[in-house]
């Protein structure tokens, strides 16, 4: 077994410099990679490209890199609920590359599987294919769209183990498992991380092959964005 | 004329017995209000779950367990979860049967702008582009003129558009419109609205033929 | 939820005709559809293209339509262990197409998630990928490989519910994932068919949607290829 | 000259600690027997598993349990299963580090043939093309020479293609060789073995600096 761990967050991030490219898992707040944003927060990584399906809301989640000036270019696919975004947006201080979320996720999953690019159909006939190479296949038409290119990936697992083994809970798995092993080194942070053999190998979602260093996160707030119930009965 | 709710208790009913079905943010989400309990569907939310159900009892909130719009839900029995490209995978493959959205404007070709209005604010298209892209069965929820009193059913589209040629049905608080190769096909008036009312609600080209009955709720 | 069970393995396959094309899932004798290969042999459906990673033993698995001539063309990466099937193809009976055996996978895998083609570096300038389109990205060649249309896919599972959700065990999940939904029908056999709500919606390999009929598969004699034992210390 | 368990042990020494590693059929797989068990390893089969261990003890073989080369195995701790695509997906992202299997034929640019021999039978690939054309480090592991005493390193494969211009590093009965651009570069001969046998064993470009050491097994 290839041990994976690492004691903390500042040792997962370790080599992490002023304008690389990251991505980052979560959709809306939901199982964001928290340890990791508050360390790059912490350490004033500057001029960030971002991956990243959502970009967080003011004061959480990729919101905090925002306060801070710290992201040069947004890659996502829906990025309201954010007022310090749309200023950034509006003044041009910030680059924003909207990409249809299904895209989105394809482009890691391509990026982790050695593919060099695919055809997927969303987006052609709109502005978002405009200068790609296009094309038809029986009848319908698609859009070429090269896989990422990442520095970091950074990802947020419910449980894993020291081999990087991990599993994902309800809707909280999201872009997580697409974008492990989608960049040069990808960084998991989790809930409970147990020791090899604990976890059933047949319910691992992704295998630690796809992942280089995991750690024990802390203190997860886990923020709720709308918060809907119904009326006991 | 209908309301929201009425909107969605009309699109309920193009909701057939073992569909599965993917409900747009607004109108469409009220749909799963008004859908027959005797009938098999299930709900997929593109970030990752199939077999949605209801909003939790107070209390019983999981922040790991939300819908696409981000509120928090419940799953069904038999339910799964699964990652984002899985669940693009089953758009794209064409799994999903119905996709109910809402719009800015659709053309009588069967094109869709809902995203963005240059110079305002733009939030981005999430999953809608891939879900016009490939679903065969899209339906779209949305009042038949905007504010400002103009028609969003069009000749062709003014805003940037989401998908092209793929809406197949409207729903709006006036009528019920099926896109096929000539314009826009008036199928059902909502109660107590004239075909000259959606006429001149209508700027595509309205194909009117016999008589057109009002809709049953 | 949509109810996806069917009683017997005479209903899973109803529609099932002459010159059909087949995807079944397993790898060499591990985690094959042996319900619906018995079934297709018994109503003697013939003229049939196999896309399956192997072609079974002489007295097992597919190898059971090839003794009684059903099969019409081979689509696999590996066609040994089997001396009729060699028989059959030197004497020009039977038609195969070999595939790597990644490319099979992956061209199952976009037939189901609805991309027409991938790029694939496997069988660059080898005859695998004569006649085929290539191209360069980043200095590296691939082979554009088209995905594959099936009528049905033939898949096992070790456990199943009601709503057609899937889990595999070991080494037998292997090409039955990648091909549910990847055929206009799909048909799950499985050793353990219970009621919805009693798998945990977080471990399910494949999501009921990609299966048309499921059902509780009878009598299997899971075979070992090569049964390698080591010595008790 | 090393016999088969010798050629595997010798490979066994270019596995280096934290080295995810593919094993072929035949002399590959003996490779896991000789690999120091101060480090840290994991083999992968592309039938799925990830952590692969031992044959089991007899009496706990498992048909749900094997290898491509469809042997009964066992799961160390900290294995995993998965589908062929995702396998597939390991081997083509390059997270293997490293691809051991045998071949007929090697020529000096790289060049492989392990797959087919025209007029005979074709068993197939399996997964070996998607292996070598993806692995950045691919070692061949094969006697120097065919049945017939030909050489099996050549200028140019006779046979065909595995895959092109992909394997690093041959190791056979006679030698240790790298493949540079310039073609076979000598890297350790075999104990007993002299760089004449070896030269007479090579119909493809030898490339011999200075002394040659017989390699330390």
């Amino acid at each position: 077994m290839i041990k994976k761990t690492v004691n903390n967050v500042q040792e997962a991030i370790e080599g992490v410099q002023d304008g690389m490219t990251f991505m980052l898992g979560g959709f809306g707040l939901c199982g964001i990679p928290e340890n990791a944003i508050a360390e790059l927060v912490q350490q004033n990584i500057r001029d960030i490209t971002c991956i990243s399906n959502n970009a967080g809301v003011d004061d959480f989640g990729l919101g905090l890199l925002l306060q801070k000036k710290q992201i040069k270019k947004m890659i996502s696919s829906y990025v309201g609920e954010n007022a310090e975004f749309e200023r950034q947006m509006l003044s041009e201080e910030l680059e924003v590359e909207l990409t249809p979320q299904g895209t989105l996720a394809a482009k890691c999953q391509a990026a982790q599987q050695g593919f060099p690019a695919i055809y997927t159909p969303a987006g052609y006939g709109t502005e978002v294919s405009m200068g790609k190479e296009t094309r038809e296949f029986e009848g319908k038409m698609y859009v070429l769209e090269e896989a990422y290119k990442a520095d970091f990936a950074f990802v947020k697992a419910w449980k894993g183990d020291e081999a990087g083994n991990l599993i994902f809970k309800g809707t909280a798995r999201n872009f997580n498992p697409c974008m492990c092993g989608a960049a040069k080194i990808t960084v998991a942070e989790v809930e409970e991380l147990v020791p090899a053999g604990e976890l059933d190998p047949n319910q691992i979602h992704i295998p630690g092959i796809f992942v280089q260093r995991i750690f024990q996160g802390k203190n997860y707030e886990k923020r709720i964005e709308q918060r809907t119930v119904k009326a006991k009965n | 004329m209908l309301d929201k709710n009425g909107i969605a208790q009309r699109i309920a009913k193009e909701v057939k017995d073992g569909y599965y079905v993917n409900l747009g943010i607004g109108i469409p989400t009220l749909v799963a209000n008004f859908v027959r309990d005797d009938i098999e569907v299930e709900f997929q939310s593109e970030n990752g779950i199939l077999g949605m159900g209801p909003f939790p009892v107070e209390g019983e909130e999981d922040a790991d367990l939300i819908n696409a719009g981000k509120q928090t839900i419940t799953a069904l029995p038999g339910a799964s979860f699964f990652d984002s490209a899985t669940s693009f995978g089953m758009i794209r493959g064409k799994h999903v049967d119905l996709t109910i959205l809402g719009a800015m404007e659709v053309a009588e070709n069967g094109d869709i702008a809902n995203w963005k209005i240059p110079g305002k604010m733009v939030k981005g298209m999430g999953g809608a582009m891939d879900l016009v892209a490939s679903a065969e069965n899209i339906i779209v929820a949305m009042m038949h003129t905007n504010k400002a009193g103009d028609s969003k059913l069009l000749k062709k589209c003014s805003l940037p558009l989401t998908g092209v040629g793929c809406v197949t049905k409207i729903v709006t608080n006036l009528a019920v419109i099926e896109v096929v190769e000539e314009g826009f096909k008036l199928l059902e008036r909502a109660p107590g609205v004239s075909v000259e009312e959606i006429q001149k609600a209508t700027e595509g080209k309205l194909i009117v033929e016999g008589d057109i009955p009002e809709m049953i709720l």
